[in-house]
């Protein structure tokens, strides 16, 4: 857990990293991605616990004590939800660029620094 | 005679002032001056007193002989133990001194001048140049005969005269006022046709109302 | 009763039904789309009427079978039903703004805007806060591909640095969403409770709280959004700028009860540097939309300050403050945002196309000044009420940041209003195109405000309805605007006339004697407006506004009813400043300068101690024991409105380029205004003395303003200009009189003030009449104007005569009786600089009469003729007023002498016509008949005894035996005094002008440096991001 | 007392102090005469002067505004004069001395100079507003000293009772404000030169700059006016400040003396110095002789 976590934020970090000092604008793209799956990968990472089976009822899990033997289901939940938001957003992101190159031909964001002040 | 003609007759009085442009006639007056007459005798002789020690110069040196008036002013001969004074508007002096030759140019201030002064007012005329145009009677730029400009009360011969003679001069114009004969003021107002028609014929870019007021 | 989560279900279900539906044509989809928003708002608009009025208690409504904590659960009270109203309806009239672009698109714009309004309404409504991260993410996607709708590479590029921040905030709350799962296994609002957290656990609440404050657009983590506003069109930027945001805060309110109290602290702050700053920089900004986002951004910024800083008090105020500003805001920000799109100009410069367009003009002024927060509209009651708390809660640099911010608000605003009004006239002027869809929505806000006003003063705070008077006498008079302006000019004559026996029982005759100044005076001045030809659009209803206004001051019983006639006051003189040919730059001076004194007199109010009788104002302040700081405050704004030295520089401005009929009310009348609320502070100043003798400086300063007054006016070739600094020079003496404070002094000060009413209104009227047959007020292109109209100058010479206090006339007593208190209260050297003063007032006072109408009149003045018989009226009735004082001051002196022995003991004996004091005495009426005999004879015997006098004409001078050449250069008129400039040396120079002129430099140039921030780049906004991040985290010591 | 006995004694004590102004005129130019080493013109000078101007027989006006100016003037110096007690005790020299105090007497000196600027201001010559704005800011300037000075008596005496002052003056000459309060006198004398207009502070009629100034449009009667006023103006303020500053007087003959003194210190600073520019003047009064009228207030007041 601990270590996924860890994985997690060092994405994250990269991610960040990417996005700050990349000039292409598809780069920013992917470092955006990168941040997003980094996030992710912690928001898995918290829902596990060590020696704990899948969250679903089925004959080895004693319905009784369910919560107890199983691995919280809400973080696993929340991250397909975030999944699709991700990728949703990253796919706007990308026509925006396409639009942007098809307008302009150019890719770098220091083109795209007009509207300032 | 009905008011029509009244009206005519004003109109007539009135000066043309044709030597000013158009829209400069409205900021001259345009009335001919008049004759005033004396009042009272004893009145008038009281006035007179007055007036012959209480003699106010014009301050305007006209010609060369105005060199003379500045000996007469300081402490050598004094002239305020008369009643002499300078004074450095016309509106405010009662006598005109003329020192000296008068130029073309010069004539023009001297008609101004003498125009503004308030009755009753003097001429003294310094110098030959004056009486007779003197060493520049055949001079294409100078007058020669002053009183035919306008009226002069006394003439002081000589080229230049002397503080001295200056100061006979006054004296002499003192007697005269005292007798009540300077009347030069109301001279020129009768005159006032002739004395204009002379002016004209040596001034001529006229560039001023026919009357001074 | 429809259930709420219709307003979801609905707008999705047709989000995604329109493909389909747009098959069978655009109108079609068209008007599902228009059926389903207005259908939003009818639902929301029924529960917010049952919720509020009808006392429902508040929805929950469960999903999935499951009550919270098991499943989502949404919320409806009243607070999510006021935001979804605002927002639903918002969002309908964006729409139909938009409706012309709807037309023409893609149906997919319909479709975003739908899933955006389902995005905006989940968001407020939801108490899950993985919920809220989708719902704030629909919509966030939704609102970026609006953005595309216009595809220009501004729109494109402002768009894609949205998304990146977007993302990055929504990343943060993600992660803050999901370490408070993993912290308290909870997920829903209501059972998030801030004990649960370990230390660490504070993280997750900070990664929440960040990242929703950054989707506030917090100071300097915000280029983003000021690249959005400028370039996406104007329908979308409104829906982005008011329903996102008014969402988005809705989420901040949500989450506020977990959020600690320090982190609630930081935020507090943040959000009022948010508002400073980016207020100071809207003052660098030409671009009509980015200043809105500007503004915009600070106003959200003010909107978080004011909700954390007022949530400990009663639910009531606290809605009136954090709802005023709310609703005042957004509404305005709306109304402003489609206006831009109405105008499409990008420069402020290019907005004077408004000036020919009466109905959009009146709109953005209301939608500006609700903007700015004057009154009579939502922001004004929510800054008084929160800069009240703010003081009471003594965090005196927080208001002083705000009100700052405000005041760079103000100026930018205004800059912008007045350059609408009075621009350049060189660029050329297309009609607008005043489409109904768009005027329709903009038209509705406006009224909305308006409507909003109506309700605040009526049922909060329950005013007398005087006090709407201002209000509706604009209206009214708008109403009737078809009429010729001598109509409307005589009916305002008689409203005032009728104002005045409406208010006429008064409780003092302190009151009288200013009503008599601030009624009866504009009354006598109105005639001077009945010489306006043509219609005079709305100028009857200001004037009527600023006359009642100032009755309103007499009548007024609260702090709040004061400073709401004050500010009132300030709006119709500005705006009748404004009318003005070339006074764009003068009624900003004075709006900046009437502003900031508003504002220090608002903190002055605040900090003064509850009035404990129920009297009027100036009455029951005297049982009140005003704070120093409060006096202080309280008379600088006061001095302000009266030109004090040192805030003086508007007053020149202001005068001489208001209309010239109207000069006569600015100068005359509304510096009476300072006067009297000076006066008000002096009556609490006496009877509770603090030990700090405020009154001895202020007396300085005002002797000090006549002196330089004196000066200033002796300097100028503008007539009004010199009447102007003429005034401030006279209402020096009068600030000096009352800081006297003895009986002595307040006598004169009011005698003062009552006979500067009078011959300023009278020379102010003579000058329009001037003006009005020449046509200019440079005084050396005038002259000799007296054979041309000798009323007037008959007019002007009594004038001067009284102003400079030469006996017979009644402007000795002022002198008599101010050096008589000078010496009494033992203040020699001002005594000596007044003296000094009243000596220089000749200068200025032979110079006004003399360059006009002595000397030489000029050839294109031959043919004009005597001013209007509507001029000649008021200077005449002003003359029989001042002949009438001088013949018989005790007229004056003796009621003025019982309104000061209310405060002081008498120091003077009135003994028929002799006044004395204790150390002289003065018979008015003794010295008129002494002059008029010493008068008369001499012209009796000059008229006997002159010779044949001849009328001459004007050039017949003697000009050292020649002609004058022209009346121009015969005319001594220019720079008349510059021997006197020459002999004041360095002393000569407008340093305070120079001051005043720096400080504009520099907040400029600090504004400019600080925007440099903002580079436009993306990467460098991600960068302030994080930093701002990192630095509030380490801020709110988590 | 009967109002018309009042206004006989007023004709009769402005007939003498006008004499007495105009006579002492000419005495100043006899003066002047004998320091310039000339005999110089009778003493009577002024009167003949006067009569002569009269006695034009015709004038010339610029309008109605021109026409009252002469009549403002001397309105002003009756008026001045007028509301002075001239001496102490006098019921015949007492004037209308009851109608105010010394700020009446300070400010009706206006009253004569403001009639007097706009009438040479309608005459429409370009040297009389020169003038005028000369004399004005001239003005200004002197009355500085001179109002610091008259606070330090009002301070002094407690009183701006022009008849009170004379008599808290009067037992021995040391009551006089000159030996009680000497430096508003130095003050105060030092503004009189300025009042005077001799120079070097006669920038005002400055005949060989601006020909004297405001009057150069009048003439006839008009000027005769203002010779008339000359006088009497020039008398009253020399009464004001015997009773100011020396005492006043009990007679005439002393009121004579008085004011012949103090006239003498101002021609004879006149009779010796040439004339500052416009600039110059207003510099040096607003310098050392408003320093000492501020130093008499702070010596009355605090000390």
């Amino acid at each position: 857990m601990i270590f996924s976590l860890i994985l997690g934020f060092l994405l994250l970090i990269i991610g960040l990293y990417g996005m700050l000092t990349q000039k292409n604008l598809i780069k920013i793209v992917i470092g955006f991605s990168i941040v997003d799956t980094g996030t992710h990968i912690i928001i898995v990472s918290i829902g596990y616990l060590s020696g704990k089976t899948a969250p679903i009822l089925d004959s080895t899990v004693d319905l009784a004590n369910a919560a107890k033997q199983v691995v919280d289901p809400i973080p696993s939940a929340l991250v397909l939800t975030a999944i699709v938001i991700g990728l949703a957003v990253t796919a706007l992101m990308l026509s925006f660029v396409i639009k942007l190159y098809q307008k302009n031909k150019s890719l770098s964001i220091d083109d795209y620094q007009e509207l300032k002040w | 005679m009905d008011k029509k003609d009244i009206k005519e007759i004003e109109k007539q009085m009135k000066l043309a002032n044709e030597g000013l442009p158009e829209k400069e006639r409205i900021l001259f007056s345009d009335v001919r001056p008049t004759t005033v007459a004396p009042l009272n005798k004893y009145l008038e002789n009281f006035l007179n007193w007055a007036r012959a020690r209480s003699l106010w110069i014009i301050g305007y040196g006209t010609g060369c002989g105005a060199m003379e008036l500045r000996p007469l002013m300081t402490s050598r001969f004094d002239m305020s133990r008369f009643g002499i004074a300078p004074r450095p508007t016309p509106r405010q002096s009662s006598v005109f001194v003329i020192g000296g030759y008068a130029s073309i140019k010069t004539i023009k201030r001297i008609v101004r001048s003498y125009e503004q002064m308030q009755g009753p007012k003097f001429v003294i005329a310094l110098g030959s140049c004056t009486i007779n145009g003197g060493m520049y009677y055949d001079s294409y730029n100078t007058i020669n005969r002053l009183d035919y400009y306008i009226p002069v009360d006394i003439y002081i011969a000589g080229c230049m005269p002397r503080p001295e003679a200056l100061i006979a001069g006054f004296n002499k114009l003192k007697e005269k006022i005292q007798t009540g004969e300077c009347e030069g003021m109301n001279k020129y107002a009768e005159n006032f046709d002739w004395y204009k028609k002379n002016q004209k014929q040596i001034i001529k870019d006229w560039n001023m109302p026919d009357y001074n007021w | 009763m429809v259930n709420p989560i219709y307003i979801l279900t609905l707008s999705l279900a047709a989000g995604f039904l329109l493909t389909l539906i747009d098959k069978s044509g655009r109108k079609l989809s068209l008007t599902v789309f228009y059926g389903i928003l207005s259908l939003n708002v009818f639902i929301i608009g029924e529960w917010f009427y049952r919720l509020t009025f009808l006392n429902t208690p508040t929805v929950i409504i469960n999903t999935a079978g499951f009550s919270a904590p098991l499943s989502i659960n949404l919320q409806l009270g009243m607070q999510e039903a006021f935001v979804l109203l605002f927002a639903n309806l918002t969002a309908l009239l964006s729409a139909v703004y938009l409706f012309k672009k709807f037309k023409e698109t893609h149906i997919s714009g319909l479709i975003l805007y739908l899933i955006m309004i389902v995005g905006v309404n989940g968001l407020v409504m939801t108490r899950d806060l993985f919920n809220m991260f989708v719902f704030s993410e629909i919509l966030s996607i939704s609102t970026y591909a609006l953005i595309t709708l216009t595809e220009t590479k501004k729109s494109l590029s402002a768009g894609f640095k949205y998304m990146i921040a977007g993302g990055i905030a929504s990343t943060f709350f993600l992660l803050g969403v999901t370490f408070i799962y993993y912290f308290t296994g909870n997920l829903n609002l209501d059972f998030i409770h801030l004990g649960n957290f370990s230390n660490l656990g504070f993280i997750s609440i900070f990664l929440l709280a960040i990242a929703v404050f950054i989707e506030l657009k917090p100071f300097p983590a915000n280029g983003w959004a000021l690249d959005v506003y400028e370039a996406v069109d104007s329908g979308i930027v409104s829906v982005i700028a008011v329903v996102n945001s008014a969402a988005i805060f809705f989420v901040f309110y949500k989450i506020m009860p977990i959020l600690p109290q320090n982190f609630l602290n930081v935020f507090g702050i943040a959000g009022v540097i948010t508002f400073f700053f980016s207020n100071l920089m809207g003052l660098k900004q030409k671009n009509a939309k980015r200043l809105l986002g500007y503004s915009s951004i600070g106003q959200i910024g003010l909107l978080v300050a004011s909700l954390i800083f007022t949530m400990h008090l009663p639910r009531s105020l606290m809605y009136l403050i954090v709802g005023g500003f709310f609703f005042n805001h957004l509404i305005a920000k709306a109304g402003l945002f489609w206006i831009t799109g109405i105008v499409k100009k990008e420069n402020l410069k290019d907005w004077n196309v408004l000036k020919n367009n009466k109905p959009l003009l009146v709109l953005f002024g209301i939608l500006l000044f609700a903007l700015a927060g004057f009154p009579p509209f939502a922001g004004f009651w929510a800054k008084w009420e929160f800069v009240k708390m703010l003081v009471h809660g003594k965090m005196f640099f927080v208001v002083g940041t705000i009100l700052l911010g405000s005041l760079f608000e103000v100026i930018f605003l205004f800059r912008w209003f007045t350059l609408s009004i009075k621009g350049d006239e060189k660029t050329e002027h297309k009609n607008i195109s005043l489409e109904l869809s768009k005027m329709f929505p903009t038209t509705i806000f406006a009224g909305i405000t308006i409507l909003i006003s109506v309700l605040i003063m009526k049922f909060f705070y329950d005013f007398n309805w005087l006090h709407a008077l201002p209000v509706l006498a604009v209206l009214i008079i708008n109403v009737i605007d078809f009429l010729p302006s001598k109509i409307k000019g005589i009916l305002s004559l008689a409203a005032v006339l009728t104002y005045g026996y409406l208010i006429y029982p008064l409780e003092s005759n302190i009151q009288l004697f200013f009503g008599i100044i601030f009624i009866i005076g504009s009354a006598i001045n109105i005639i001077g407006t009945l010489n306006r030809k043509g219609k005079s659009e709305g100028f009857y209803g200001l004037l009527l506004m600023m006359i009642f206004s100032f009755g309103n001051l007499l009548v007024a019983i609260t702090y709040l009813e004061f400073f709401l006639s004050w500010e009132f006051m300030t709006i119709s003189s500005f705006l009748l400043i404004l009318r003005g040919k070339k006074a764009q730059k003068a009624s900003m001076l004075y709006l900046i300068f009437s502003t900031a004194g508003a504002y220090l007199m608002m903190v002055g109010f605040s900090l003064a101690p509850d009035l404990v009788s129920n009297s009027v104002l100036i009455l029951s302040i005297s049982n009140v024991s005003l704070p120093i700081a409060a006096t202080i405050l309280l008379s600088i704004g006061f001095m302000i409105k009266s030109g004090s030295l040192g805030v003086h520089i508007w007053l020149p401005e202001a005068h001489a380029e208001a209309e010239s009929d109207v000069s006569p009310f600015i100068s005359a009348i509304l510096l009476k205004a300072g006067v009297f609320g000076l006066l008000m502070v002096g009556i609490s100043y006496i009877k509770h003395t603090p030990s700090f003798d405020i009154f001895y400086w202020i007396g300085w300063i005002g002797v000090l303003t006549a002196i330089v007054g004196a000066f200033l006016a002796s300097f100028q070739e503008d007539a009004k200009r010199l009447l102007a600094y003429s005034s401030m020079s006279q209402v020096g003496y009068i600030v000096a009189s009352i800081a006297i404070l003895s009986h002595l002094g307040w006598l004169s000060a009011m005698y003062l003030s009552f006979n500067h009413m009078m011959f300023k209104s009278a020379l102010f009227i003579a000058i329009a009449g001037v003006y009005y047959r020449t046509h200019t007020r440079t005084m050396y292109e005038m002259g000799g104007l007296i054979k041309k109209m000798p009323l007037s100058f008959i007019s002007v010479l009594i004038m001067i005569i009284a102003v400079s206090g030469v006996p017979p006339l009644s402007g000795f007593g002022a002198k008599w009786l101010i050096y008589s208190s000078f010496i009494e209260k033992g203040w020699y050297l001002q005594a000596g600089v007044l003296f000094f003063a009243s000596g220089v007032s000749f200068l200025y006072l032979y110079r006004i009469i003399h360059t006009i109408f002595l000397g030489q009149l000029k050839y294109e003045h031959q043919n004009v003729k005597e001013a209007p018989i509507w001029f000649i009226i008021p200077q005449y009735i002003f003359i029989i007023g001042i002949m009438a004082i001088s013949m018989f001051p005790n007229l004056i002196i003796q009621p003025l002498n019982s309104i000061a022995m209310r405060y002081f003991n008498s120091s003077i004996i009135i003994d028929g016509y002799t006044i004395s004091s204790s150390l002289g005495y003065w018979n008015g009426n003794l010295v008129m008949y002494v002059t008029m005999g010493v008068f008369v004879v001499p012209l009796i015997f000059l008229m006997l005894f002159n010779g044949r006098m001849q009328k001459v004409k004007q050039f017949n001078i003697v000009y050292a035996a020649e002609r004058p050449e022209s009346p121009q250069t015969t005319h001594v008129a220019h720079n008349m005094y510059a021997h006197y400039r020459k002999a004041l040396g360095g002393w000569g120079k407008p340093r305070i002008w120079d001051f005043w002129h720096e400080v504009s430099e520099w907040s400029h140039s600090l504004a400019d440096s600080i925007r440099q921030l903002y580079t436009g780049n993306g990467q460098t906004y991600i960068l302030h991001i994080i930093m701002y991040v990192i630095v509030i985290y380490f801020i709110s010591g988590v | 007392m009967n109002i018309w006995i009042k206004i006989l004694y007023a004709v009769i004590s402005v007939l003498v102090v006008t004499i007495y102004g105009l006579t002492l005129g000419g005495i100043v130019r006899k003066i002047y005469a004998r320091v310039h080493g000339r005999y110089g013109p009778s003493v009577w000078q002024p009167f003949l002067d006067i009569i002569k101007t009269h006695g034009k027989r015709v004038s010339i006006s610029h309008g109605y505004m021109f026409y009252l100016g002469p009549i403002f003037r001397l309105a002003g110096g009756l008026g001045t004069y007028l509301f002075i007690p001239v001496i102490f005790g006098s019921v015949v020299f007492s004037n209308f001395s009851i109608a105010g105090d010394l700020l009446l007497v300070m400010y009706f000196i206006f009253f004569g100079q403001l009639g007097m600027a706009l009438g040479a201001g309608e005459g429409g010559h370009p040297y009389s507003p020169l003038g005028i704005a000369r004399g004005l800011s001239q003005m200004t300037a002197f009355e500085v000293p001179f109002s610091l000075a008259v606070i330090a008596i009002a301070i002094q005496y407690n009183t701006f009772n022009l008849t009170t002052i004379v008599a808290a003056q009067q037992g021995s000459i040391l009551n006089w404000t000159l030996f009680t309060n000497p430096l508003a006198v130095v003050a105060a004398m030092i503004s009189l030169l300025g009042m005077n207009m001799h120079p070097p502070f006669s920038i005002v009629l400055a005949p060989q700059e601006i020909p004297i100034g405001p009057p150069i449009e009048m003439n006839s009667s008009f000027l005769a006016t203002l010779q008339t006023n000359r006088g009497l103006f020039t008398a009253a303020k020399l009464i004001l400040f015997m009773n100011l500053f020396f005492g006043g007087a009990t007679n005439l003959p002393i009121m004579i003396i008085k004011t012949f003194l103090i006239y003498m210190f101002s021609v004879f600073v006149g009779a010796s110095f040439p004339r500052f520019r416009p600039e110059q003047s207003m510099r040096f009064f607003l310098k050392w002789p408003t320093l000492i009228g501020v130093a008499s207030i702070i010596f009355i007041a605090y000390f």
